[in-house]
């Protein structure tokens, strides 16, 4: 195994491999832009270095300063988390030159998957489904608009090298194509560098579920269950949960096959992720591969017990694959909510800044992977990723009602969160039910918000209060001298005693 | 102590009394609670209405307080609700639009002198990875914008003027 | 199931029954006393009442008051915790004659296992092995040195009303026998507000190992596995794992079936511990019962699956249990570390106090049932108990493994804490061979404490540093100065621009 | 800029230079570290000492600097070690007791005038349910018990004297 490892992230990613790396006696290096001197991962890392500014372009997505601090500290290997490099074929292609190893596929399987249009050209090769669309990107507004027509309206404008939902457009109709275009260009730019823009036929009510695989290289190739990542707002997902409400027995065992099937086609090693829509007869098709670890892989380590990122060490450090398909049983159900620095009031806007109190939940079940502290100031600079909030239950009720739990002690003050708006998910007859798909968000936020009449009332007593010290003293002496009232009492009874 | 608090367009008394060690009898409106209130640091409050408890935050400037409860942010305001509507109507011809976020400016969609609608994007703004769309409030003209593509905004600049 | 429950507990024990509660939709109904008015337990309830002085005579022992506020709120029952009145038959016998559900057992078999020497006397009839000693406690001191010599050095004194390491003491020889009885009598009577103490022999290279059972009102009695608390210092257990590593499967089995038995025959009811003791042959003896959650349930909960306080809920609820002992299978190992309020640098001193700074860990594996916050002012006037940190591993190697990395990141400054200590214990190769029995700890204590030169290096260069900025401007002042430089850069960036 | 710092016994003289942006050479004895160090909030440093971390809080006052990195604490005395071990010898002669915890005496079980061993209990404390036996640092005559039982203790304080 690796004696040391270079993680090439930030947040609550590289958190999350630093813990997995001191669990295995492996010592963890971060690496950091001038906006996270103080983050987190630093903070729990052993070793960390400076690597420059904080555009990701200086630091974080810069290739050359990411091997060049791998061989100063003497890192064997380099873990990308997800994101900025972690899909890069550069990165994977340097390190195979400086001797040292890539955690995550070969630049291979890589390239073929990063860039959309061929991914979706080698599927098709492999008998895998894929929505129908364009195999190539559109070169330009004259195709853009002959293509778009082929496939008919509505449809979906993709980044041919995105993920994550940048560089995402939804088309209802003509009209919208040409501005949509250039948006999810701009975006593509911005996000990964290219603006190359390909199309997809819209499948009606869509669900997106993906499939967890693990490969070894040895031949071996797993999959670990689905992962149900409907819940979308913007394209982005915001609450995924493990097993989908809405597959049968016979689709989840179908989609795993043809998973493991895709992932075997391109030579693929380490942990990915098959994504597929799933329109409302169960009818699947291939979507992407990502080829990293993906955002949400916790609740498949819930529900498996099988520490994913550890798994991504040992297989890239050369060990086989320790169980087989037939010893992997999921228990219970599980979910996760991303908590993010949006405002859920103001239509999401980005919220960044310091956070001035902070209160995580914690106990049974709970699982809180952060990149924040008390005191941390999250920068305007990168994603508003704050954390991931997780939970297991036995059924799918129990891990509701405790995500419900957790929701009402994790308190953020300083900067807005998306937390009311998980407690507003939460309570929802239809996400209850299990009866929801891409849709859902749109349609919730149409709907008018909860009101409980007695936050209102004790907010307004709060004020009194408040009012009330201020008024009575300067601010603070009041309630100090107060505190102190009480603990002299055991002095007062030992005088008491003596006189 | 009597205060009077205004809460979105409402007006509401608030009288507290001390009835005990650590208990007040507070009114909001017509209605009474029995309270006990712990300050913890500065600006926490652990309540507890009526038995019922709330953990708030109260961060309290000259104008308001804002309450901070259940990741809800309640803004009640210490002016009259009358003054604040005067200043909204004020407002209204001539309106300033300010962001609540900092980040980067990528595209000006919009110059000053252009006519704009209601809800028409005037410039994108990115922050964390995002890009965001910062519309008109209102129909009007372009009175100014204040920022180039590619310039950092701090939260609370003005962006842009609609008159 | 119950609307609503009053939990007559505080600290950590009162948080966890609290967040059973809010995920099963009761109302959890928090009571404080005078020193625990900005206690955790308090801010997490839905309600909460004030019920008297810090003096836990006045308040969490006070049976009145805590039944009068049950009926005041409306609460249907009352569950007690660990401690305090958890194992009082008179709350037991107040509740039934209120029509107050006790979420507990029924008064017979606490009175019977209440008293230490009645419950002796019970399971030797029962046929259940019990240690040599004394049937009954001891009257005088004239029958303490008879009884004593009957027995045989060295031997324990034990509080006939006790539990927890209270009031009991170990006597080596004759000599120390008169001080230990005294001492042992004043403990418990503090304790248990009863002195009485009785005499068993001592057996040596002694573990400690308990099976938790669950027992409905339909007859069915099942054990969940056991818990080797054999890690005590002073006969308070500081750190439990399960499966032990000591046991053998053998074994571990026919310690279930007579725990089962043990229950089963004083009519026991809910959730419930049987204790033993068994020597290096792996010879067990019967100890005692907790009539009660344990401090150190969390394992079996990590282990099985099974949420120990939902189910003693819907156990006091009426409902049967939901599952048979065949359907039992632990998983995995797990240990919990007692994070106490004491000095481990200074003899273990009690170290009350505010929290100023803290610091928990997160993420896979890792649970922190804790009873503080950062501001906390820890109160002298109770248990030491700060917080359980669990972990859970594949394997006990794992377990460990992940344990050291969630002590790293537990910073808890302010008052002192174990969590050094733990650290020490984690590293030692007897407790990794899992070789170690209750005598460890003294043992451990006399070895020399790891130390760390890079640690003291770090202090140095901090109090230089520290110094420095102290002399160069007024405290604090630099810092923040030299903080918002760096914020300013995007604004200067901006100032070029337009220049 | 330079510190003469006494740990334990030791004397140790602690250098800092500052050699770039957020980076400081800094010699500790005759060896020399590179180190960044940020400041969290007042009291915490989180310190990178030639790429390895540490997350340390310092906290200070006139004598000394109280440092805690990964559970333990360094007393880092700004005084000199041969002023320290002076006040230490006057001590032995006339030995103050002082607790370190708050907590309520339980039991007195010597007089002043009694001669005790060093290690013979003096006095039961209880606090947080566990009762502690107090010591005689040394052995000696028992000058002043300032306690009786049932009272209660203040971190600090006195509790007895031994000559």
């Amino acid at each position: 195994m690796f004696k040391k490892i270079l993680i090439a992230n930030r947040g609550e990613i590289a958190v999350r491999v630093i813990r997995a790396c001191r669990e295995m006696k492996i010592i963890p290096v971060a690496v950091y832009s001038e906006a996270d001197r103080k983050a987190l991962h630093v903070r729990l890392a052993e070793e960390a270095y400076f690597i420059g500014e904080a555009k990701p372009s200086e630091s974080y997505l810069h290739v050359e300063k990411i091997i060049a601090t791998a061989k100063r500290c003497g890192a064997e290997a380099i873990h990308p988390g997800y994101g900025f490099l972690a899909e890069n074929p550069r990165l994977v292609k340097c390190c195979e030159e400086e001797g040292i190893t890539f955690i995550g596929p070969p630049s291979e399987p890589l390239e073929v998957m990063g860039e959309k249009t061929s991914a979706r050209r080698k599927m098709a090769a492999a008998g895998v489904p894929i929505i129908p669309g364009t195999l190539e990107s559109v070169a330009d507004e004259r195709e853009l608009r002959e293509k778009a027509r082929e496939v008919g309206f509505p449809l979906l404008l993709k980044a041919s090298a995105g993920g994550g939902g940048k560089g995402l457009r939804f088309v209802q109709k003509e009209k919208d194509l040409l501005p949509a275009f250039k948006l999810a260009r701009s975006e593509a730019l911005s996000s990964f560098a290219d603006p190359a823009v390909y199309i997809e036929k819209y499948i009606e009510e869509p669900h997106h579920i993906e499939i967890q695989i693990l490969a070894d290289n040895f031949g071996s190739v797993v999959y670990l269950g689905e992962r149900e990542c409907s819940m979308q707002r913007r394209y982005q997902k915001v609450l995924e949960e493990t097993p989908s409400p809405f597959l049968d027995e016979e689709t989840r065992e179908a989609m795993g096959r043809v998973a493991v099937k895709a992932a075997a086609s391109i030579g693929y090693r380490n942990a990915g992720t098959v994504e597929f829509v799933v329109d409302r007869d169960r009818k699947f098709y291939f979507l992407e591969v990502n080829a990293r670890l993906q955002v949400e892989h916790p609740i498949t380590e819930m529900v498996t017990g099988i520490d994913l990122v550890k798994c991504q060490l040992e297989i890239a450090a050369g060990s086989p694959l320790p169980f087989r398909q037939e010893e992997v049983r999921p228990q219970g159900h599980s979910m996760e909510c991303r908590i993010m620095a949006e405002d859920p009031f103001n239509d999401f806007m980005p919220s960044p800044g310091k956070i001035v109190y902070l209160h995580t939940p914690a106990g049974l079940g709970v699982r809180d992977d952060s990149g924040i502290y008390e005191g941390y100031e999250v920068p305007l600079d990168y994603d508003p990723l704050l954390s991931k909030l997780i939970t297991w239950g036995k059924t799918r009720e129990e891990a509701i009602l405790r995500m419900r739990r957790a929701l009402s002690e994790y308190q953020v003050y300083g900067i807005k969160t998306t937390i009311p708006f998980f407690q507003r998910i939460l309570l929802h007859p239809r996400f209850l039910a299990g009866a929801y798909n891409t849709h859902f968000i749109a349609e919730l936020e149409k709907e008018p918000d909860r009101e409980d009449p007695a936050e209102e009332i004790a907010a307004l007593i709060a004020a009194g209060i408040k009012s009330r010290r201020d008024a009575q003293t300067g601010v603070s002496s009041h309630g100090k001298s107060k505190e102190k009232n009480w603990r002299i009492q055991g002095r007062l009874e030992n005088f008491a005693k003596r006189l | 102590m009597n205060f009077l608090f205004w809460l979105g367009q409402k007006e509401v008394k608030v009288s507290l009394e001390a009835v005990g060690d650590n208990l007040l009898r507070v009114s909001v409106g017509d209605t009474a609670h029995d309270v006990s209130a712990e300050f913890i640091g500065q600006e926490e409050i652990l309540l507890n209405v009526d038995g019922r408890i709330f953990n708030v935050i109260v961060h309290s400037d000259s104008l308001s307080h804002s309450v901070f409860i259940n990741g809800r942010l309640f803004r009640i305001e210490k002016r009259s609700a009358l003054k604040i509507l005067r200043e909204e109507k004020g407002r209204q011809k001539k309106r300033d639009v300010k962001t609540t976020m900092p980040g980067r400016v990528v595209q000006v969609l919009a110059a000053p002198g252009d006519g704009v609608q209601e809800g028409q994007p005037v410039l994108v703004l990115e922050a964390m990875k995002m890009q965001n769309e910062i519309k008109a409030p209102q129909a009007g003209q372009l009175a100014r914008v204040c920022f180039r593509a590619g310039e950092y905004v701090e939260a609370g600049s003005v962006l842009f003027t609609v008159e």
